[in-house]
């Protein structure tokens, strides 16, 4: 892994960004990395983009900003509009084409395609497209051992919603296999 | 007031990752803050949603109050009535409570009041800001009163500093204000839960309002008006206070300052995002450290005047017009060219605008 | 008769006891207090009953009734 | 009979002028503090107005708020200390005017307190000023002309707004104009204190009182203006008794 990664992960309010940034962070703090995160929504609560944001580190983390992402794991059309010109110079996009309508432009960035969306229909809940997304982001860097976000995926569902966790296991697998696959 | 002050009874020992609103509530509860009355504003909306849930469990107050100038008085009542007590808001909402703010430094009654910052005047944007610098330590209410100003640059930090800004309240019997910004209280880091230990021998509350059983009555007032003479006799006791204040408590970071040429002067998130710029200025083999007040009041003057005696040039950075940096200037009384970097309320530098300012004025 | 007591310090003139008084039996004073105010005096005391009307007006407390053995508790007061 | 000034209030002459009502309502509330045995666990708190300086005329803890916020004050004592009585004393430019939102609020949340309410339809310590209580048609030195001429709207009615709000426990409007008056007043105070003390949540008492300075009139004219013209306008009784 590189000295400091920036990622975001975006997607219409509801389709889990900040859930999907909360357990990769989660798991990162299991293994010890430095980690920050932010969420920003639109102006509005529901429909606009909701974005969360995440440094990871080995070392001290000076700023939470994320201007320029390594890395962005974009959910639906608005969002790879919108972060696909902000992106870091050969950077990674992960992006869900059942929500998305062209190929991404940029000659430089690396992309991966996965069909979050349908793979989550698929599974019985389209809900955890955002669960999906990045499984075959970890499919594809295995910056994180997949035992770390099982391990805050229980950790994150067990107290409210235990009966999430299967499925949200289930998705991050399939997301990963995904890229097994291609 | 066994029952106010007990701190304690949330987790501790544990690895949280928790957004800075959050901690700080986390925080405030373990040092034992049993009250807190507060108004919605982003960005510190997470702070009276959490309080709201977390106060019942140990048995203390959370009021959601009708307004910013409710909230500051019911905090006025709950301080006078010995409770360890918060309430927090942003700019516009800290604009409202300052006349509370006024009237409970004149009382000398301990209390901690949070501003979490946003972008101003007005109701501005709700993104990161430090314009707030002026209100919070040259006193937005009327009158000659000083806060204690403490401006935490991490969530660890945010943790301790709330924790000690309870004991400093309690201590000198003045309101102590956290200024935090968005950034602060939006961000979410890893944090080791740590149990609340006071920092100073705290003085009996022998102020309290709680009936007079036993005792004199007692009163807290703020109106002055006989013996003539009675308000000047109140204010100079009040400055003799804040001079014991300015020469106990001011706390300052250096980072690499011993060797450097140019030194950043910036506080809270500023400065954390400006440590990030040292580092790609040491790589680069310019000699650049970065110093940074904890207390923005007292304001660690004689630290800045070290500074000023070894490097070169100082660079302020702040997320405002030009408001820290007169505080920068006056401490090293101009004995130093200061060069500056300011983002008007309601943006932030990353540490490559940093890194750009010092190259083109390392060599200059 | 009742034990009625007026203080002449405290008192600030403002006459509203002697409006009350049903049996006119309150004057104030050609000569002023320490205060510079003319204030409230009883003209007889045996003529008065001791209804408290004028405690019960005063906005200074400056009249008040102390208790006597022989006199028997009149609540409402007023007799005309 | 005896007729004694309560204990629980020191014994000191007031500032209020000649003939002001003041003296009468915080007799009232010394005495029933003494009848209750409350004393040794009230606070009270002094509002901004004629009456700022209630403590030095209370034997009790008292504070002292800021124009219009004692019912926030008062709230911040009470919740952390509910075993003690918590009273606001309050003017009507404290109450109705510049304090508008914490009254509004303490009654909805019927916080377990009890407020004073002296309502003399002027501002009395500033000199004489419309309040929100004059009454229309009524001079002061910001309506020269009477109320009502210039857009200041009809006089607010605190018990009847209040009335609607269902955290409120009791509201009743007194005046102190005549003894019989002072005597119902009494009982009204009393009750509201007793409320608080059986946990049965947010009392308010409204006094009508007079203000001869600043009315410009004698002593006895100002009872009769309580009397005829306020009465008109604020007409007495129990608004509200929820048991």
């Amino acid at each position: 892994m590189t000295k400091e990664m920036k990622l975001v992960i975006a997607g219409f309010g509801g389709q889990g960004v900040v859930v999907a940034g909360n357990i990769l962070a989660r798991a990162c703090m299991a293994e010890g990395k430095n980690i920050t995160g932010m969420v920003s929504y639109g102006a509005e609560m529901r429909g606009g983009t909701a974005n969360s944001t995440i440094v990871i580190s080995d070392t001290w983390i000076a700023s939470p900003i994320v201007e320029k992402p390594d890395v962005a794991i974009v959910l639906n059309q608005p969002s790879l509009d919108k972060f696909e010109e902000r992106m870091a110079p050969k950077g990674l996009i992960v992006i869900n084409t059942s929500m998305t309508e062209r190929e991404v432009e940029r000659a430089d960035l690396e992309v991966i395609k996965v069909n979050a969306t349908e793979i989550a229909h698929q599974l019985g809940n389209v809900r955890v497209a955002n669960i999906v997304a990045l499984g075959a982001f970890l499919g594809h860097t295995h910056i994180l051992e997949m035992s770390s976000m099982i391990g805050a995926i229980e950790a994150l569902f067990s107290q409210k919603k235990p009966g999430l966790i299967e499925i949200n296991d289930k998705a991050l697998r399939a997301g990963a296999e995904v890229m097994v696959n291609a | 007031m066994s029952a106010t002050t007990a701190p304690g009874h949330t987790e501790t020992g544990k690895k949280l990752l928790l957004k800075g609103n959050e901690l700080m509530v986390r925080a405030a509860i373990e040092a034992g803050c049993r009250f807190f009355a507060g108004y919605p504003i982003t960005p510190q909306n997470e702070v009276p949603e959490y309080m709201s849930q977390l106060m019942p469990k140990v048995g203390g107050t959370f009021v959601q109050a009708e307004s910013e100038i409710a909230a500051i008085n019911m905090i006025f009542g709950a301080s006078a009535a010995g409770a360890r007590c918060m309430t927090s808001s942003s700019s516009p909402g800290i604009s409202l409570k300052q006349e509370g703010i006024s009237y409970i430094a004149s009382a000398e009654l301990p209390c901690v009041i949070a501003n979490v910052q946003r972008g101003g005047p007005g109701l501005g944007n709700i993104r990161a800001s430090q314009a707030d610098y002026f209100q919070a330590v040259k006193g937005g209410g009327h009158g000659d009163y000083r806060l204690i100003v403490l401006a935490p640059a991490s969530l660890d930090e945010l943790q301790d500093l709330t924790m000690n800004a309870f004991d400093y309240a309690d201590y000198y019997r003045n309101p102590v204000m956290i200024l935090a910004d968005g950034l602060l209280g939006q961000m979410a880091e890893p944090v080791d839960a740590r149990p609340y230990e006071p920092i100073l021998e705290l003085p009996e509350k022998d102020f309290v309002l709680d009936g007079c059983k036993g005792r004199e009555a007692r009163v807290i007032k703020t109106l002055f008006l006989r013996p003539p003479k009675a308000l000047v006799t109140h204010n100079m006791r009040l400055q003799k206070k804040y001079e014991t204040i300015a020469s106990e408590l001011q706390l300052c970071e250096n980072v690499q300052t011993d060797d450097a040429e140019l030194v950043i002067a910036a506080y809270g998130m500023t400065a954390r995002i400006a440590k990030g710029a040292v580092d790609m200025a040491r790589q680069a083999g310019m000699k650049v450290g970065l110093i940074r007040p904890i207390t923005l009041w007292p304001f660690p003057g004689p630290a800045f005047m070290e500074v000023a005696g070894t490097a070169k040039k100082l660079l302020v950075v702040e997320m405002s017009s030009g408001q820290f940096i007169e505080d920068v200037k006056l401490a090293t009384e101009c004995n130093i060219p200061v060069e500056f970097l300011g983002m008007g309320g309601g943006w932030y530098p990353t540490p490559e605008n940093i890194f750009e300012k010092i190259s083109a004025i390392y060599d200059k | 008769m009742a034990n009625i007591k007026f203080d002449k310090e405290r008192c600030k003139g403002c006459c509203l006891c002697v409006a009350e008084c049903p049996r006119g039996n309150i004057r104030m004073s050609e000569i002023l207090n320490k205060t510079g105010s003319i204030y409230a005096e009883v003209i007889d005391e045996g003529d008065c009953n001791g209804c408290a009307l004028c405690c019960q007006m005063c906005p200074d407390m400056a009249i008040e009734i102390e208790e006597d053995e022989k006199q028997t508790c009149c609540e409402k007061g007023s007799e005309k | 009979m005896e007729f004694k000034k309560p204990t629980s209030l020191l014994d000191v002459p007031t500032h209020y002028c000649p003939g002001c009502g003041h003296g009468i309502v915080q007799r009232l509330v010394g005495e029933v503090i003494d009848e209750l045995g409350i004393r040794e666990k009230t606070i009270g708190t002094a509002p901004v107005g004629c009456a700022v300086l209630l403590y030095d005329y209370f034997d009790c803890d008292i504070i002292e708020c800021s124009h219009g916020r004692s019912p926030a004050v008062a709230t911040g004592i009470k919740r952390v200390l509910p075993d003690r009585v918590v009273f606001t004393y309050q003017g009507d430019g404290d109450l109705a005017a510049i304090g508008t939102a914490e009254t509004i609020h303490v009654a909805n949340r019927g916080e377990n307190i009890t407020i004073i309410f002296v309502n003399n339809a002027i501002y009395g310590m500033t000199g004489g000023q419309m309040a929100p209580t004059t009454i229309t048609g009524q001079r002061t030195t910001t309506t020269q002309e009477g109320r009502g001429q210039n857009q200041e709207g009809p006089p607010l009615k605190v018990c009847e707004l209040l009335a609607s709000l269902d955290g409120v426990t009791y509201l009743e409007r007194v005046a102190v104009s005549t003894p019989k008056d002072i005597m119902r007043a009494k009982k009204a105070v009393k009750k509201a204190f007793q409320n608080q003390i059986d946990e049965k949540g947010f009392s308010l008492v409204e006094v009508l009182s007079m203000c001869p300075t600043d009315w410009k009139v004698s002593s006895t004219a100002a009872v009769d203006f309580v009397n005829n013209e306020m009465k008109e306008v604020f007409p007495l009784g129990v608004f509200k008794d929820e048991k």
